[in-house]
């Protein structure tokens, strides 16, 4: 059973890792698990300085998922390279740092300042506020998209993956900006835009009014955007969304999505990514696949 | 450290000890290294509630690995009320046990005060136990006469009991009923609602007297990595380099000063 | 305690109607509810012919919610008017008949149609797939939107909701075209585009491949934009997504909705309506409002 | 027409006749006025599981309104998995009875087929309890020896068996039953998997027996609203006014040239 995947360039042990923000630097979950067995570790968000996030209530409850608005709360990269990226560099596995910014220049200088770091990918989070378009996010916006790949492609050191918003009318016109601008690879989706009022208290769940909405209850909506993007899109895809088991990563895999990110089941399943990679094997095994990438996108 | 696993615990009793007030017993390893101050995640069989809900440990038994959570029912439909129907021989999953705990070697030689209000009682107890000092004060806050926990109390030091109704002890709060008997102390440890904590870190702070807290904010992952439960700090904190401590992970016990609440 | 609300000049005895193509036209569902006790009974969608719909398997389940793609198999406007109309008038309830269609001429032959017939309000579903817009739907373009709305005004008789489509980059741009295309109310949210794929025998759980997400896991999606949605406009607004409690429903008045219209809990509660009802009038006694509209967009 | 609602019937008894499927007796309303063929609508407890599975009728006892369902386990995580294990003084949430039966009038003073497929068995039982008519044959297929519900059928009828694996009765399916068996009828009823369901009518067809077969499709009210169940029917449906029929309000059991399958 060959488990080994390649994303653009860089051969991941197995097709698993975790999506960021919901495993910290993966030093607070490596009690739980042993981050040799994931094919990579994607960190939380970075930006170019410290952030404080949001105010608190961040993180609210709903039926069957949950919606936060940390607010890409992160110590700036020159903690997080100090710290975090030797802290990974122990295990073996590939390192993905998570990247985010108000506005071009701010991603720009955290892609730089990671240009000799020994990480293995990048993951550039357009799902963030973008200062120059209102309330909309960068990744709302095709033209933005593409410029902006563009613009990091041209300085970036390791592969570049473009993690899209679910937040757009048409998922395939974004995928094919990211593709446009050059990026090695695409990531979907980010969290829904959701909200939650108290009604005892007759006031917002979340202090930000509106969170993104993560969780099992993503899991249909996130599969069909993987799939419509395999459609639109050659550069490989790595499918998120409420994954709590192996057979909800599979479905992203025959979608057509040649890598999985396990995010809010960590919250409450803490060890899931390892039974991830194992229902995987097992499912391969059963099926006869010999290497994942026979299974990616045969559902069509 | 050691690996660290969900853990399906099995519950050994369920008690209602006051209106809407459960005690559990459960059968756990995370009792072996528990402190006092300590909280548990606990989970509910409920594939719509999917978050864990944070409880103080009330008391443990380190020997034969147990522990007690005494905990409210917030409301109907809610994830307490699924832990109020469980009775002995059933399951909950528990992560455990999380946070810092009180620093109990701080209190040698000192007089104290063990001050707890409402759903914030609970913790107060295993710290009452286990504290070693000069002169123990328990000053415990309840709505009503329904005044839970009070016989243990009365087992491990001083009791002092505060009603908002006046039905039992100082009619008031915790800090009318310090005033009242006027009491003194050197150290505190507090476990209660927000503006009581506020009351005593100002108490404190006027008195020079050092004073920790214990803090409650909503929680998603429990151990430190996903930032939803974080407090103002007062300086810049050394692990997110922003004015923010975790309360799962830094807390949820802190220093009154060091943090703005 | 006051349940009367008054949409575009329509009054309902209480806020709560259901949502389209979940509860028949009222028959199939009036030996478990009495109709009497809604505020209006909405149909399921009908067009200017008869529709076969997609085929099987047209449902899906998913975590905490279902899957559709019924693909609007109605028995035209014809039969309609004769058969279904006939019976939800002898009930005291509001009549809302939800009209869809493939291009404009199909929508205005029913609006047309409807003019003379004893309903109370329509509302026009604009989530079906647009012919002149490759797989986009009419609601998923603002400019679609003001002008099918405008068109829809010029013969309508009756005061029209424009039911709009989550699945958007921004629902405030298509609100606000509906609302300055003349619409007299707006609805939402229709369902989310989901995909399933059933990993035992390697295909789509629906024929249709893609289907429409809707229960309890769309709630906090639809809150928000029912939210933003009464931010951005001034006539009234339908809530609805994801109802299955009282609590559920008064988020949405709360967040600025009119009315709201319960769906998919209807298949696993059949008599969650009057449940919804019971539960308002409680909630609206134990916080001291004497009128829904008291309650309507407080929080924000 | 009474007032129908979601019940929450007792669980009476659960028992397993073979691997994966099992038997369990309800306590409800619905046994009234139930009739053969028709099903009821089993929910789970399970919040992230909303659709009802549809299950046919096994056996009725008006008297003591009880019903009896035969369903199998179709997978791991499954609704029907946790509808398994449930026991004796559980309950479980049911809307029925729901469609419309086999018509069983229509045998008097006919020979009879009573045919039945893998998880389309447990339904045929209560069609031959009722039947009265010329002469009773049932044949019933299974993939091996685990002949679940054979001794009851065999208390109401001629029994004739097949199985894939030959271990009992005729090799092969249940028209390969009645062929081995030369036997003939005048009416046939029948419900299984669609490629029996085909064959029983392509038989039927050619033979110009009179045939009703029960169908199957994915639900998601159940009682006629939300037109995920159709079949193809042969003329425009009054209903309809398409070609299309609802298998939970018209059917399950369709007149076999109705539909299309
Ligand atoms: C460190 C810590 C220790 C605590 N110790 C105790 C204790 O010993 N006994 C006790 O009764 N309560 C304690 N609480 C409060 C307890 O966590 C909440 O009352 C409980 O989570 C509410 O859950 P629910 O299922 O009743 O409510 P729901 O409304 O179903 O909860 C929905 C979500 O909100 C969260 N939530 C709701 N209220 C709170 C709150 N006050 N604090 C944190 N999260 C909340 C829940 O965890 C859940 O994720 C503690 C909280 C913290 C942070
Ligand atoms: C009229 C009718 C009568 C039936 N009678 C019986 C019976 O007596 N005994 C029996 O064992 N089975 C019967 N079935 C099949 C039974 O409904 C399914 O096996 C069952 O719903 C599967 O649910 P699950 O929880 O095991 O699977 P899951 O995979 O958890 O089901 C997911 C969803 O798919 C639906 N589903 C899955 N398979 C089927 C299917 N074959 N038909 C309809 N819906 C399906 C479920 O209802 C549920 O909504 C009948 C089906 C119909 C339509
Ligand atoms: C608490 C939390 C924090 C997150 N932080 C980030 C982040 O910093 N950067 C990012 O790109 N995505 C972030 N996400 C989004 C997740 O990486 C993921 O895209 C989303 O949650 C969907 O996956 P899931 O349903 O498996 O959680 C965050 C999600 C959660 C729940
Ligand atoms: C089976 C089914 C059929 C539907 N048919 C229609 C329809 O004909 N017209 C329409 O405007 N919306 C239709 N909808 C969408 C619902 O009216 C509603 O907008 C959506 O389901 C969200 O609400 P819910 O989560 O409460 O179901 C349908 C939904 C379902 C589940
Ligand atoms: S709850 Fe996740 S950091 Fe505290
Ligand atoms: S299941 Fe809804 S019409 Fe049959």
């Amino acid at each position: 059973m060959d488990m080994r995947v390649n994303i653009a360039g860089v051969e991941w042990k197995n097709p698993v890792t975790v999506a960021s923000g919901t495993f910290g630097s993966g030093e607070e979950f490596s009690d739980f698990v042993d981050l040799n067995k994931l094919g990579a570790v994607t960190t939380k968000g970075v930006a170019n300085v410290p952030w404080s996030g949001n105010p608190t209530p961040r993180v609210a409850e709903v039926y069957g998922g949950m919606m936060n608005a940390i607010g890409l709360q992160n110590p700036g990269i020159e903690l997080f390279c100090e710290r975090d990226i030797p802290f990974l560099k122990k295990y073996d596995t590939k390192i993905i740092v998570n990247v985010c910014g108000h506005a071009p220049e701010e991603y720009l200088a955290v892609v730089e300042r990671l240009a000799d770091e020994p990480i293995d990918m990048m993951e550039i989070n357009i799902s963030c506020p973008n200062v120059n378009a209102g309330f909309l996010a960068f990744g709302q916006d095709a033209g933005h998209v593409e410029k902006l790949t563009a613009q990091i492609k041209k300085i970036a050191k390791q592969p570049v993956i473009m993690k899209l918003t679910p937040n757009v009318t048409d998922i395939t016109e974004i995928a094919k900006a990211a593709e446009a601008g050059g990026a090695d690879a695409i990531s979907l989706i980010n969290t829904l835009t959701g909200m939650k009022i108290d009604i005892n208290r007759k006031t917002f769940a979340l202090a930000n009014k509106t969170g993104g909405v993560s969780g099992p209850i993503v899991h249909p909506i996130a599969v069909r955007m993987v799939y419509q993007a395999a459609q639109a899109v050659k550069i490989p895809i790595i499918g998120m969304g409420g994954i709590q088991s192996a057979e909800d990563a599979i479905e992203f895999l025959l979608a057509g999505a040649s890598a999985v990110s396990v995010g809010t089941a960590n919250f409450y399943h803490p060890n899931i990514t390892e039974e991830v990679v194992d229902g995987i094997r097992a499912y391969m095994e059963k099926n006869g696949f010999d290497k994942v990438s026979d299974m990616v996108g045969i559902v069509k | 450290m050691a690996k660290m696993e969900k853990e399906q615990a099995r519950v050994l009793s369920q008690e209602m000890l006051a209106a809407g007030i459960y005690s559990m017993w459960i059968q756990t390893k995370a009792a072996k290294n528990a402190k006092p101050g300590q909280f548990i995640s606990m989970y509910t069989n409920d594939a719509g509630k999917l978050l864990p809900r944070p409880i103080s440990i009330c008391e443990i038994d380190r020997e034969s690995e147990k522990l007690r959570v005494v905990y409210r029912v917030t409301g109907e439909n809610t994830g307490t009320e699924q832990f109020s129907k469980l009775q002995a021989g059933d399951t909950i999953d528990i992560v455990g046990s999380l946070g810092n705990g009180f620093p109990l070697e701080k209190a040698k030689g000192k007089k104290v005060f063990l001050m707890g209000g409402g759903i914030g009682v609970p913790p107060i107890l295993q710290l009452a136990k286990e504290m070693e000092c000069e002169k123990k004060r328990i000053i415990v806050g309840y709505r009503d006469a329904q005044t839970f926990l009070r016989e243990e109390f009365e087992a491990n030091g001083e009791v002092y009991i505060a009603t908002e109704d006046g039905s039992v002890g100082t009619k008031g709060n915790v800090m009318d009923a310090i005033r009242e008997a006027a009491l003194e102390a050197e150290i505190i440890y507090a476990c209660g609602p927000a503006p009581m904590l506020r009351a005593i870190k100002a108490y404190a702070a006027e008195n020079q007297i050092e004073c920790y807290i214990s803090l409650e904010e909503r929680m998603a992952c429990g151990i430190g990595a996903c930032l939803a439960c974080v407090c103002k700090s007062k300086e810049k904190d050394a692990h997110s380099n922003v004015h923010n401590k975790r309360i799962c992970k830094d807390g949820p016990v802190f220093l009154a000063t060091e943090v703005e609440i």
